[in-house]
């Protein structure tokens, strides 16, 4: 595991694959520690989005690195210092997988001991997630709106491309015969699997972020099989944003219906006469907008990303 | 056994030293962010193997289960996986866009672009002519 | 019939991690990629097929059998096809079959094999 | 059983690395990547039997699609870049 991470040297495609793997195997681990929701999310996310979206600017860039100009003694030096110092640190931390260590003592127990009667959801992950510290999963979707924000203005393409880009037939894969057909297969199975994913976050590992990579690692099978402007007939850029939106204020949406109906902001206990039906409710609609927004900003990402490769190829020609 | 029972500690101080030495000693920009998710991965690690309790189970209620693994830093760090692909996914636009700009990702190649720039720009503002030797020469400095 | 299951499901795991050694074997030793890709391909099918196998006597009717079946499906449909586009694709890139000395030159379907199976 | 089915799939993702290690071509990577893959989605549903509790076997499913778009992907991007060499020495 370790020694995996030193061997990344020159190619900077090698060391892209490396990565996959480094994710997959990162993700084992967690797995390996009880964390199935994080597995979960590092598995689809690490090995899979992370992966397409470094080939796609590796794309753009050239695949070799460059001599490195300075010596790298210092760099050693220092990083080893750093390495020695929290070595030392780590002296006094309590021992490996001991149940009395101070983490567990704190907040842990009431989330483990009550979310059963306070939230009714079974996976205490997906409870945490969405309605005891709702509002920080508030702020990391907005983060990551603001980064398909971000990314869009950033990658922009022109007007003029677009059209263009649309009279041309796109032949990349056009020779994958069988490939085209298994996807196409495997399309509404995918797609499937992202829905039970996102609508079994309650019981079983998984919820609206792992939900929505999945969903759009299934657009983006199908639009690397049969072209960008197929994919953008259904997925509008207008419609991407719109839904992106839509996804953080269906989030905030749910907070502010709460205050209306006389409770605290993401307080879900009084969506309904029931608490624990209310925070059912309310945990399904946070999850609900979480999902879409991840699945569309991913989906944005990845369009913005091969757009340009397109665009790069063009001006090639 | 006092030692060894904090091994998950070092494996995330070994991947974190990996993940730093990336980020600051290689120069291309494509592999710094590489380092850079290496280095997140560290903290991941660290979070998780802190909620681990030995005997437990995945948070996930069930009957048959009474010790679980704590359930909190699963949240935090599955939040900020997402978080680190977006960010990550900014960094590569940006990457994108500076190799358009100077057509190289190479820091200490961009660092020079940039210095003859700026160069040449403040010159050119204190009107001086560009091909004198005395351009070449604040090259140098 | 609890023991026959067990016995089956023992049988059909330890093959099926018999054929993944030698599928992981083969992917190292052998001399050229398109040896190897039908090292690491026939054997993963049937490797991983044998153990899903076994996982499913274990599991019992049920979601889990389900999604034993699920994995099954997507590994035999996912494997196959991926190393399918990679022997074409690898064909495709100029990269050629190593050919034996002696024989007649016919390593093309050699290195195609896997993708058929 | 299971442990020794996990071990011996242990040491072929470790040789499977060796291979990604290795590979004089990048088709050589690419297959022990999948290769790899391949072998951890197995692994993941063997530990889940392993640890008593298989109903996470949503992960293997993960895996396994994560797996072959990945491939994809790279093969795609192959089909772009062809004219170079496909060697990697330089």
């Amino acid at each position: 595991m370790t020694a995996l991470a030193i061997t990344r040297m020159n190619d900077l495609f090698a060391v892209v694959m490396l990565s996959g793997i480094y994710s997959l195997m990162s993700a084992g681990f967690f797995l390996d520690l009880d964390a199935v929701d994080v597995a979960f999310t590092e598995a689809s996310v690490g090995a899979g989005i992370s992966t397409l979206l470094m080939l796609a600017s590796l794309k753009m860039v050239k695949r070799y690195e460059g001599k490195t100009k300075y010596k790298p003694m210092l760099a050693l030096g220092v990083v080893g210092a750093t390495a020695l110092l929290l070595i030392y640190g780590t002296l006094d931390m309590p021992h490996f997988g001991s149940a009395d260590a101070p983490i567990h003592q704190h907040v842990a127990p009431r989330y483990i001991n009550d979310s059963m009667a306070e939230v009714g959801v079974p996976n205490i992950v997906t409870s945490i997630l969405a309605s005891y510290r709702g509002y920080d999963t508030l702020g990391e979707t907005l983060v990551i709106f603001t980064a398909g924000i971000g990314v869009m203005s950033l990658l922009r393409v022109s007007r003029e491309t677009k059209d263009q880009q649309q009279k041309r037939v796109p032949a990349d894969m056009q020779q994958q015969i069988i490939l085209r057909i298994v996807a196409k297969m495997m399309l509404p199975l995918i797609l499937l699997f992202a829905l039970y994913v996102q609508f079994h976050g309650d019981y079983g590992p998984g919820g609206g972020f792992q939900a929505g990579v999945i969903f759009a690692a299934g657009i983006i099978l199908y639009t690397m099989l049969f072209g960008l402007s197929t994919a953008r007939l259904v997925f509008k850029s207008s419609l991407l944003q719109k839904l992106t939106a839509v996804g953080v204020l269906l989030y905030a949406g749910v907070g502010v219906a709460c205050m209306l109906l006389g409770g605290n902001f993401l307080d879900y206990n009084v969506l309904r006469h029931d608490p624990v039906h209310g925070q059912h409710l309310g945990i399904l609609l946070v999850e609900l907008g979480v999902g879409i927004t991840v699945a569309t900003v991913m989906i944005t990402l990845f369009f913005k990303f091969t757009w340009r490769t397109v665009k790069h190829k063009y001006i090639e020609q | 056994m006092n030692i060894i029972g904090l091994y998950n500690y070092w494996i995330v101080v070994v991947l974190m030293a990996i993940g730093f030495f990336i980020v600051i000693a290689h120069e291309n920009l494509i592999k710094k962010l590489i380092g850079l998710s290496i280095f997140q991965t560290a903290v991941f690690f660290l979070y998780i193997s802190m909620g681990k309790v030995v005997g437990g189970t995945a948070p996930i209620l069930d009957d048959k289960w009474h010790l679980y693994s704590n359930p909190l830093p699963h949240v935090l760090i599955l939040t900020a996986i997402v978080v680190g692909i977006s960010t990550t996914a900014v960094g590569l636009a940006l990457v994108v866009r500076i190799q358009e700009a100077y057509g190289s990702i190479e820091e200490h190649e961009i660092q020079t672009l940039n210095a003859q720039d700026q160069i040449e720009c403040q010159l050119e503002a204190y009107g001086f002519m560009k091909n004198n030797a005395f351009s070449v020469k604040s090259l140098d400095e | 019939m609890e023991v026959l299951f067990d016995i089956i499901s023992w049988v059909c795991l330890v093959s099926g991690s018999f054929f993944c050694l030698t599928g992981g074997i083969g992917l190292l030793r052998f001399p050229d990629f398109f040896t190897r890709i039908h090292a690491a391909s026939l054997t993963d099918t049937l490797g991983a097929s044998l153990i899903l196998v076994g996982l499913m006597f274990q599991a019992g009717w049920g979601l889990v059998f389900a999604k034993l079946l699920l994995i099954l499906m997507f590994s035999l449909l996912a494997g196959t096809t991926a190393s399918h586009a990679m022997a074409k694709a690898s064909l495709k890139s100029g990269l050629k079959p190593l050919e034996s000395d002696d024989a007649e030159k016919d390593g093309v379907p050699e290195g195609e094999r896997p993708s058929q199976q | 059983m299971y442990e020794l089915t996990a071990l011996i799939l242990l040491v072929v993702m470790g040789l499977a690395l060796v291979r990604a290690f290795l590979g004089p071509t990048l088709y050589d990577r690419i297959l022990a990547v999948n290769n790899f893959g391949t072998k951890t989605v197995l692994l993941i549903a063997i530990l889940g039997f392993l640890g008593g509790r298989p109903d996470f076997l949503d992960i293997a499913i993960v895996y396994a699609l994560i797996n072959f778009i990945s491939i994809i992907a790279v093969l795609r991007f192959f089909e772009y870049s062809s004219k170079r060499p496909m060697d990697e020495e330089s």
